[in-house]
């Protein structure tokens, strides 16, 4: 279970915004290899659903992306868009981050189900429906004949997020790339998509890309993570490292400011000050204006992505201890 | 062989009794035929009637119904259908607006204005089958010509005995003239067929006629350069310039009875004044209205009766101020308009009307421009057709546009126009008299004219009578009309006459 | 949906028996009747025809009249054309001007939203402006200039298409009449799809559309098309009406026999009856179109709703 | 949270330097529709052309020989002749068309403007009321417009003559009877939609009376449509105006107005060819500038639309 | 916490169904979104709703807000039915009542800036407001969510889901509402806003007594914020109790159900726990099973459950629960989260 089946190259992402830019991306790299599931997690804002959209050929007007995402042996970037269309849907799939916009208001979501197997698998539009129809059941939308007559806006949030999900997975695509797919699921449901996920991952080998906010769900099953800070990656790694030993002082920070549910604290713990600038990012370390460990380096340089210890990268100048209780 | 003659209008009914236009009597007069018929020159010449005599007083008519004529479903034509025919023109319930054209027959204005009751007693009698006799209130000069028109055709009693008004429903309708109506789609076209039962059946030549409605007149041109229409019976000026170019020969543009006037309403100041209205005709460059302004080349119109009417002097009404240099005309316009006050210290507004149309437009810019010189402001006003005639009737106006074509080749139809109103209940009934000219000599003189046996005389008294009308500036008279035809050069047996009538007998085709 | 098309198809009798009736005083404000013309009638003529037509009657009782007969289907004589009743009339022509408005409708609205679709694809780029220039010339030069010019071009000079009249079932009659007609409502058509198709290209749906790979054609066709039609289809009720009764220019220059002039024409005339007949059958044409038009705003997006 | 409640205090040095530095002004969608505008070429240059067109028909005048009404008896009907002034050539009345064509682009852009914006303001008012409030106010709003199609506006327009005389005021009033039906038709149409939207419920939700949520997020939203559909309008108003003054209500002999001069021309498109060019060359241009605009305009008032 | 005493907001009885067109000529289908929904908060208090996707938790958002007519019962605002009052009254109201949208771009209008959004709500209520201090308004409430001031002026679209959700948590904010509705208010946000986010509605409440109802999926923030939480199951109130009690000792099957699905951010208890997701039958809204709604999935469901409707009884102080067994059912230890 090794084989590399997407590797992402110096993807980056800036937007034309009225005079400035927005670099929503920079410099990403990573691959995901067969079975794998990657969770991504950052900073609201900080390019996460960007940097895959760009990937997929999706990005708005006023966007654009540089780099390489090398699907097998052909780059998805800068592809033509009717050659594009052969590999997505198919090979790769993308639930996206907010299933109210995200599906057609006026078609019926049979209609949106089964169009892709029409056109991936050359499915008759009758089997297409039936097999939609199955992929509903299978994400647990009750009376799934009957409400895959529905049109969107007359489901609830969760269910229209199912919908999304059901519609990714009916090709069984070999990436799949999840948008925060579960926030509009109650926990019982979630757990049941994520099983489906992991079976999904197991079964078939999808890679499957997790981005996400909820810590817990990364930590129930994903592999490995990616950290965003302000357009960049700033730390990757085997889950259980960073959960247990982050090496970057925005994952610590994130790991704090999670609640729990044992204890009911009477504040949480946020990292403070706000979110950078994608149009002026700070001098040297983009994280620096927050960083409770910054030194001088930080205000002059920008750290890189290095590799610290057996796999995994972060990019971050400082090297002791990170604990809160010190600085403070 | 079939012909496509360009008809302008859309006919609005194909009953003899009911219609009143040069377009629907192209198609009524092809399959109706009365005792009498146009020949190419539109002269009157037999046609249901063999022959007939005129007694000598003039008063009695009496006509020989030719052998073996009938109406396409088999029905002999007798006697009785004239006589039923001219009793329901007659009969104010019908409402025919041209049956006063018949007048000059007995008893037919009391019965069409509901005096008498009695039909019977019209001056229209059946002898015999064969025989109709029609006696006259007066002799009439002009009445074998009056007989021409539509309003004397005969009507198939049997038919209307049996459906009514219906009876020139396609599916009813019978002829006895050359051709008869097959097809009739309004808004695009009526066509009739060669009747095969006619007397002359074996010299008409077409087989088949269309009339084409279309009264876009460059559409129309447009269509006759495409070869779609072999006759175009009307046509755009702007473009006869060009026709006579590119096609030299085919556009045929002649003298036309009537006369295209400006009334000038003579109740209310400051037209009243007699000496406005001189300086206002005088001032009209005619000259340039029919040549320039239109580009047909119309005449310009100094007196009030078409040269060419019959029953006439020849060149009855000539002023002399019409030879002048238009300078001194309009020095002498100037001189009238200082006389009644006015100037360009003291403008005269005045208001001209006409009925929305190209033409008139021009028309009324161009004699705008040309009273300008005299301190008279001009304000155009169109309005659209039915609401100009209320106007002028209604005398509500100060300058109208209007036109008249004669009816019947005679001068007493267009100087019966300045004849003072018939008082009427409460009113005064001015007719077609829009501008309310009135005068006591010149009535006289019409009453006069009326009971005068001798047709030279005639003419004389209605010359007299035209000379005080024109003298007084009654109207401002602007054009003689033409007739504007274009005939492809194939169509042989077109001639050119003042009534502007050819009827499709007469016309051959060589393909 | 059923109880609210019911409703409105019930209620177009009551409509338009208002459109007339607003129409029947109207016309009768209106100075000059139908028996004005260069010349004057002779009163008795006059006072008969108007009694012929019941006009001597008081307007109240005209009106009264004309609803009672209009009740029992029957929309009585034409007043200039006298030699047809207005029924017959709408019988004969009108045929004629929906086959007209019907063809012109159909091929404008095809090339229509197909020519916006391609302009929306390649907003700003060429094809855009060569379309847009394409399609605006047919709403920018008035219909009876058009009409004269293909029928000076392609009927006389070039003598592709016969230059006017009628002969029925020639299709090569209505080629011009037919483009006429067609092209500003094709550009019409095109303007609104261009705008609302590139204001729906934009839409989050669309993106997720395309991130299934169906291609940009079937992207279009089946995710971008229908939102988009909401502009076009309200005005599409409006199109086929303006088809319908706009014909004057093009019926006068091919002389054709459509009713579309009577709309124009008849109210000069002050013909009555065919005002009034024509008002009522597009009274019913115009509330049948709009009421198809509010069925398929539904079906185009399922949250209207309707009471 | 300093903003708030003090509490979580701790903006660092740079998000201070950012909230001062950067002390942002409001941008309307307006300004940055027009400075959007501006990077578009084609509406730039259809700006400058249509900007040209009446600058030439409001100075213009000032310096032709002639003036729109003065008849020269001596070239009636001429083509274009330099000697005498006459560049466009003279009418069937001899008048000079040059002068007759600038003077009819200064009426039919008078008209054209005003007609437009009180066709447009009322379609979209009547269009977003009726569409907005749905149900019963809707049901009697259509009828009244569908009436509207189905009566022949001609009657109108001689009723009014009648009533009322020659007002040019009265011009507006006829076109803009009949011009805004199908406008209001469109904005209903995109209104239904519209209010379903959520943020429609976000802006009640945040107490917005119904006629603020027509004016600040109905309207706003109709702008593509309206804004295409109002150049669409600009065309049928000239024509229409033609007509009316044809009718005998609006601009009146010897006025003129291009309109009246295209369908003057149009019957002589072969023989007088300079009678129907000017009017018509002058009439296609301004219309293709104002497509162009309008199109400009649309994709600079869509915010997705960079 | 602010004075509690005052009830702030009652329900009674609310009711509502939808009706689901499914043709043109066929007879429309009813969705009964919400059926008998009764409780009612005390100013200054958090009341966190959880509950399956579908049960009707936005609709109720909805209709306490009057953005949906109920089709039954009473929402009392202070004693006062605001389902009888005016047009004009309930715009009046809607300054002391604010909602936080779950679908967070498609209630941003997309034609207006960011700035203007925000600043909508202050234009209407607060018109006595000039322009610049609705700026300094909007500025100071965009900090507080997190949004940089330079963003004022961008478009939605232009905004990341979680940014975007900001911005309809500081349009709702800036009215300083006594009551919002929170409906999934930070499920986009990383934790670490959503932590701001969750001290600001704390210092808020704290402050000025702001009252919240709040939905959402994340059992952890709702614990975090709520002092009681209603749990929903199919358009009924299953159960209702404080935050411990529930947490606790859940009573009723389903509360339970979640609560042992709960994702914990530990890798290696994650991994070893295996979570008891429901099983069966999801039943639907538009056939409702007989009886006790959650049987088609419950585990402890017995015949009974299939015929009668378990009633909303009360036991021990304010808490409520819906179901027959309660009292029998043992709460399994491996299925209770470790402290
Ligand atoms: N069309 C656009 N124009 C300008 N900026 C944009 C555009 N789309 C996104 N951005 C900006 O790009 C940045 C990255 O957005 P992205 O959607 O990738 O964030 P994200 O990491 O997915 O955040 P979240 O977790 O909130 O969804 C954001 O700061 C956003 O404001
Ligand atoms: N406009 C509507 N028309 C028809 N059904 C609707 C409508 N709105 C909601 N529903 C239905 O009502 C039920 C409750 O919907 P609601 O949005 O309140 O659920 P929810 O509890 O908010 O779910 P989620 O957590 O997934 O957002 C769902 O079954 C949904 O399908
Ligand atoms: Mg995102
Ligand atoms: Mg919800």
């Amino acid at each position: 279970m090794s084989n590399t089946v997407l590797t992402v190259e110096d993807l980056s992402v800036t937007f034309a915004l009225h005079g400035s830019e927005v670099h929503a991306v920079r410099d990403m790299n990573f691959t995901l290899t067969e079975g794998e599931i990657l969770a991504v997690v950052g900073e609201s804002g900080s390019g996460k659903s960007q940097a895959f959209l760009s990937i997929m050929g999706l990005l708005a007007k006023n966007g654009r992306v540089t780099g390489n995402a090398m699907l097998g042996d052909v780059n998805l970037v800068g592809m033509d868009k009717v050659k594009l269309d052969a590999y997505r849907g198919k090979d790769i799939a993308m639930i996206f981050q907010d299933p109210m916009t995200s599906l057609n208001p006026s078609l019926r979501v049979r209609t949106q189900l089964s169009e892709v197997l029409v056109k991936h698998r050359g499915f008759d539009k009758e089997k297409a429906v039936l097999a939609a129809i199955e992929m509903l059941e299978r994400v647990g939308i009750p009376e799934p004949a009957k409400r895959s007559n529905a049109f969107p806006h007359e489901l609830s949030g969760g269910m229209r997020q199912r919908v999304m999900i059901a519609m990714a997975l009916l090709c069984q695509p070999k990436i799949l790339i999840a948008d925060e797919p579960t926030t509009a699921l109650d926990v019982t449901v979630q757990a049941q998509m994520l099983d489906l996920f992991k079976s999904l991952t197991e079964d078939f080998g999808t890679a499957l890309v997790l981005i996400t906010h909820d810590l817990g769900v990364v930590a129930g099953i994903a592999d490995r993570m990616m950290v965003m800070y302000g357009g960049r990656a700033v730390e990757k790694g085997k889950v259980d490292d960073l959960f247990y030993d982050p090496k970057h002082p925005y994952t610590l920070g994130l790991l704090h400011s999670t609640p729990h549910i044992a204890h009911r604290a009477a504040r949480l713990d946020p990292i403070q000050g706000l979110p950078p600038s994608l149009e002026h990012l700070p001098k040297g370390c983009s994280f620096n204006p927050r960083c409770a460990f910054r030194f001088e380096r930080c205000l002059a340089e920008r750290p890189p992505l290095a590799p610290a210890g057996e796999g995994r990268e972060k990019a971050c100048f400082y090297e002791g201890e990170l604990n809160y209780e010190k600085v403070a | 062989v079939t012909l496509q003659m360009h008809n302008g209008g859309d006919p609005g009914s194909i009953d003899p009794h009911k219609v009143s236009g040069d377009w629907e009597n192209r198609v009524v007069g092809d399959y109706l035929e009365g005792l009498v018929t146009e020949d190419p020159e539109a002269a009157p010449i037999p046609g249901q009637a063999e022959s007939w005599e005129i007694s000598d007083d003039g008063l009695v008519y009496t006509f020989h119904l030719r052998d073996g004529i009938q109406w396409t479903d088999g029905t002999p034509v007798t006697a009785d259908d004239f006589v039923f025919a001219f009793q329901r023109l007659m009969d104010p319930a019908t409402a025919s607006e041209y049956a006063y054209l018949q007048y000059p027959i007995k008893n037919a204005e009391a019965i069409n204005s509901g005096e008498i009751t009695d039909f019977s007693q019209l001056g229209v009698k059946a002898v015999d089958e064969k025989t109709v006799e029609i006696t006259l209130e007066a002799p009439t000069p002009f009445f074998l010509d009056a007989l021409t028109h539509y309003t004397a055709y005969p009507v198939p009693k049997h038919l209307i005995e049996e459906v009514g008004d219906a009876w020139t429903d396609m599916d009813n309708i019978v002829a006895n003239g050359p051709y008869k109506i097959v097809e009739w789609l309004p808004g695009s076209y009526v066509r009739s067929e060669k009747n095969a039962d006619y007397y002359d059946a074996e010299n008409v030549q077409i087989d088949e006629v269309f009339y084409h409605v279309l009264e876009d007149q460059t559409a129309a041109l447009n269509r006759y350069r495409a070869g779609e229409f072999d006759i175009l019976t009307d046509l755009p000026s702007d473009q006869y310039q060009w026709l006579q170019d590119n096609l030299p020969g085919e556009a045929h543009v002649e003298p036309f009875l009537g006369v295209y006037y400006y009334v000038l309403n003579q109740e209310k100041p400051p037209l009243d004044d007699v000496r406005i209205r001189e300086a206002l005709s005088i001032s009209v460059l005619r000259d340039v209205i029919g040549p320039d302004v239109l580009g047909t080349g119309e005449l310009p119109a100094y007196g009030w009766v078409p040269p060419g009417t019959g029953n006439y002097v020849e060149n009855a009404y000539d002023p002399e101020w019409a030879t002048l240099p238009y300078e001194d005309r309009v020095a002498r316009a100037v001189e009238l308009m200082t006389e009644a006050g006015y100037g360009p210290d003291n403008p005269l507004n005045l208001q001209l009307r006409y009925n929305t149309n190209d033409n008139h437009q021009r028309i009324a810019v161009a004699i705008a421009a040309m009273w300008e010189p005299l301190g008279v402001n001009v304000e155009l006003f169109n309005s659209e057709t039915a609401v100009h005639y209320d106007a002028l009737r209604a005398g509500d106006f100060q300058v109208g546009r209007a036109g008249w074509l004669l009816d019947y080749n005679d001068p007493s139809n267009t100087l019966d126009l300045l004849k003072t109103g018939i008082s009427q209940g409460d009113g005064t009934n001015w007719g077609n008299n829009y501008g309310r000219y009135s005068n006591e000599e010149f009535d006289a003189l019409m009453d006069q004219a009326a009971t005068e046996q001798d047709l030279v005389a005639r003419g004389e008294i209605l010359a007299d009578a035209e000379e005080i009308a024109m003298d007084e500036f009654a109207a401002i008279p602007i054009y003689w009309y033409v007739s504007k035809n274009v005939v492809k050069p194939y169509i042989e047996g077109f001639v050119d006459n003042a009534k502007d009538i050819h009827r499709t007998r007469w016309l051959t085709k060589s393909e | 949906m059923l109880g609210y098309a019911l409703r409105r198809v019930l209620s177009a009798i009551p409509i338009a028996l208002i459109a007339v009736s607003v129409c029947f005083f109207i016309l009768r404000l209106a100075p000059g009747g139908p028996f004005d013309g260069e010349r004057a009638l002779p009163p008795l003529v006059l006072a008969n025809l108007r009694a012929h037509y019941s006009l001597d009657q008081p307007l109240v009782v005209q009106y009264f009249i004309y609803i009672w007969r209009l009740l029992h289907g029957d929309l009585g004589p034409s007043m200039v054309i006298e030699g047809f009743s207005v029924s017959r009339l709408i019988a004969i022509g009108f045929p004629f001007t929906l086959t007209l408005a019907l063809t012109a409708f159909v091929i404008a609205t095809a090339i229509g939203l197909l020519a916006g679709m391609v302009a929306a694809v390649n907003q700003n780029k060429w094809p855009d402006y060569v379309l847009v220039l394409a399609v605006m010339i047919g709403v920018i030069i008035p219909n009876f200039l058009m009409a004269a010019l293909l029928q000076l071009w392609f009927g006389v000079h070039l003598g592709w298409f016969p230059a006017g009249g009628w002969v029925t079932g020639s299709w090569m009659h209505l080629v011009l009449p037919v483009t006429v007609l067609a092209w500003p409502h094709a550009a019409r058509i095109s303007r609104l799809m261009r705008g609302s198709m590139i204001e729906i290209l934009g839409t989050n749906y669309v993106r997720t559309a395309r991130s299934k790979g169906l291609g940009e054609r079937l992207v279009l066709a089946r995710h971008a098309i229908k939102p988009a039609l909401i502009p076009v289809v309200s005005y599409l009720g409006p199109g086929l009406s303006y088809l319908l009764t706009g014909s004057l220019a093009v019926e006068q220059i091919f002389g054709l026999p459509g009713i579309g002039k009577y709309f124009v024409t008849a109210a000069l005339n002050r013909d009555y009856g065919i005002v009034l007949g024509t008002t009522i059958l597009y009274m019913f044409i115009i509330l049948a179109l709009n009421l198809i038009v509010d069925l398929v705003y539904a079906w185009l997006d399922p949250k209207v709703r309707y009471r | 949270m300093a903003g708030i409640t003090g509490k979580d205090a701790v903006l660092t040095d740079y998000a201070n330097r950012l909230a001062t530095l950067e002390a942002p002004k409001g941008r309307s969608l307006t300004q940055d529709a027009l400075r959007r505008l501006s990077n578009n070429k084609a509406a730039v240059v259809s700006i400058v052309v249509l900007a040209l067109i009446v600058i030439i028909a409001f100075v213009g005048p000032y310096f032709v020989p002639w003036t729109y009404s003065q008849v020269d008896w001596t070239a009636i009907r001429k083509p274009p002749d330099f000697d005498k002034g006459h560049f466009f050539g003279t009418d069937q009345n001899g008048r000079d068309m040059l002068a007759r064509v600038l003077q009819g682009t200064q009426m039919s852009l008078i008209v054209a403007g005003v007609a437009t914006v009180v066709s447009v303001a009322i379609g979209v008012v009547y269009g977003a009321v009726a569409g907005y409030f749905g149900g019963r106010v809707d049901a009697v709003m259509m009828r009244i417009v569908d009436i509207m199609y189905a009566l022949p506006y001609i009657l109108f327009v001689i009723i009014l003559v009648v009533m009322f005389g020659r007002n040019p005021v009265l011009l507006f009033v006829g076109i803009g009877a009949i011009e805004w039906l199908t406008m209001a038709r469109i904005v209903r149409g995109q209104t239904l939609t519209l209010k379903e939207k959520e943020f429609v419920e976000a802006a009640r939700a945040g107490g917005a009376k119904p006629w603020t949520i027509i004016t600040r997020h109905i309207v706003p939203n109709l702008t593509g449509p309206v804004v295409i559909y109002a150049t669409l309008t600009v065309p049928e108003i000239i024509i229409a105006e033609s007509f009316l003054s044809y009718l005998g209500l609006g601009v009146q002999e010897p006025q003129t107005s291009l309109g009246t001069l295209i369908s003057f021309g149009a019957p002589v498109a072969e023989v007088l060819p300079w009678m129907l060019m000017a009017p018509a060359g002058v009439l296609i241009t301004m219309l293709l500038c104002l497509t162009y605009i309008g199109d400009g305009l649309r994709d600079a008032l869509d915010p997705k639309d960079r | 916490m602010a004075d509690k005493s005052e009830t702030l907001l009652e329900i009674r009885g609310l009711g509502k169904s939808f009706s689901i067109a499914t043709g043109l000529f066929s007879q429309p289908l009813e969705l009964k979104a919400l059926q008998d929904i009764s409780f009612s908060i005390k100013k200054g208090e958090t009341l966190g709703i959880v509950g399956e996707s579908g049960c009707g938790k936005s609709t109720l958002g909805r209709c306490i807000l009057q953005l949906i007519e109920p089709d039954q019962g009473q929402v009392l605002w202070l004693g006062q039915d605001l389902m009888k009052l005016s047009g004009e009254e309930m715009r009046k109201r809607r300054q002391d009542l604010q909602i936080i949208f779950q679908d967070p771009l498609a209630s941003l209008n997309p034609r207006m800036t960011v700035g203007e959004i925000i600043a909508d709500p202050l234009r209407t209520l607060r018109p006595e407001l000039g322009r610049d201090q609705r700026r300094a308004k909007v500025v100071k409430m965009m900090e507080a969510v997190g949004l940089l001031p330079e963003m004022i002026n961008r478009y939605p679209h232009e905004f990341s889901g979680g940014q975007a959700q900001r911005i309809g948590i500081a349009r709702a904010l800036i009215t300083e509402p006594k009551l919002i509705v929170c409906d999934e208010p930070v499920s986009a946000l990383d934790v670490s806003i959503q932590a701001q986010i969750l001290n600001l509605l704390a210092d808020l409440k704290d402050e000025f007594g702001l009252t919240l109802i709040f939905i959402s999926h994340n059992l952890s923030v709702v614990r975090h914020v709520s002092d009681r939480i209603l749990v929903l199951y199919l358009g009924r109130i299953v159960e209702l109790a404080t935050g411990n009690e529930i947490y606790d000792d859940p009573k009723h099957p389903y509360t339970k159900a979640l609560l042992t699905a709960v994702p914990i951010p530990d890798p290696k208890l994650a991994r070893q726990r295996s979570i008891d997701a429901l099983r069966g039958e999801i039943p639907s809204p538009i056939s409702q099973p007989s009886g006790c709604t959650f049987r088609t999935r419950c585990r402890y469901a017995k015949p009974l459950c299939a015929e009668v409707r378990p009633p909303l009884e009360t036991i021990g102080g304010d808490r409520l629960v819906a179901c027959h067994r309660w009292q029998e059912i043992e709460v399994p230890e491996e299925a209770m989260v470790e402290a």
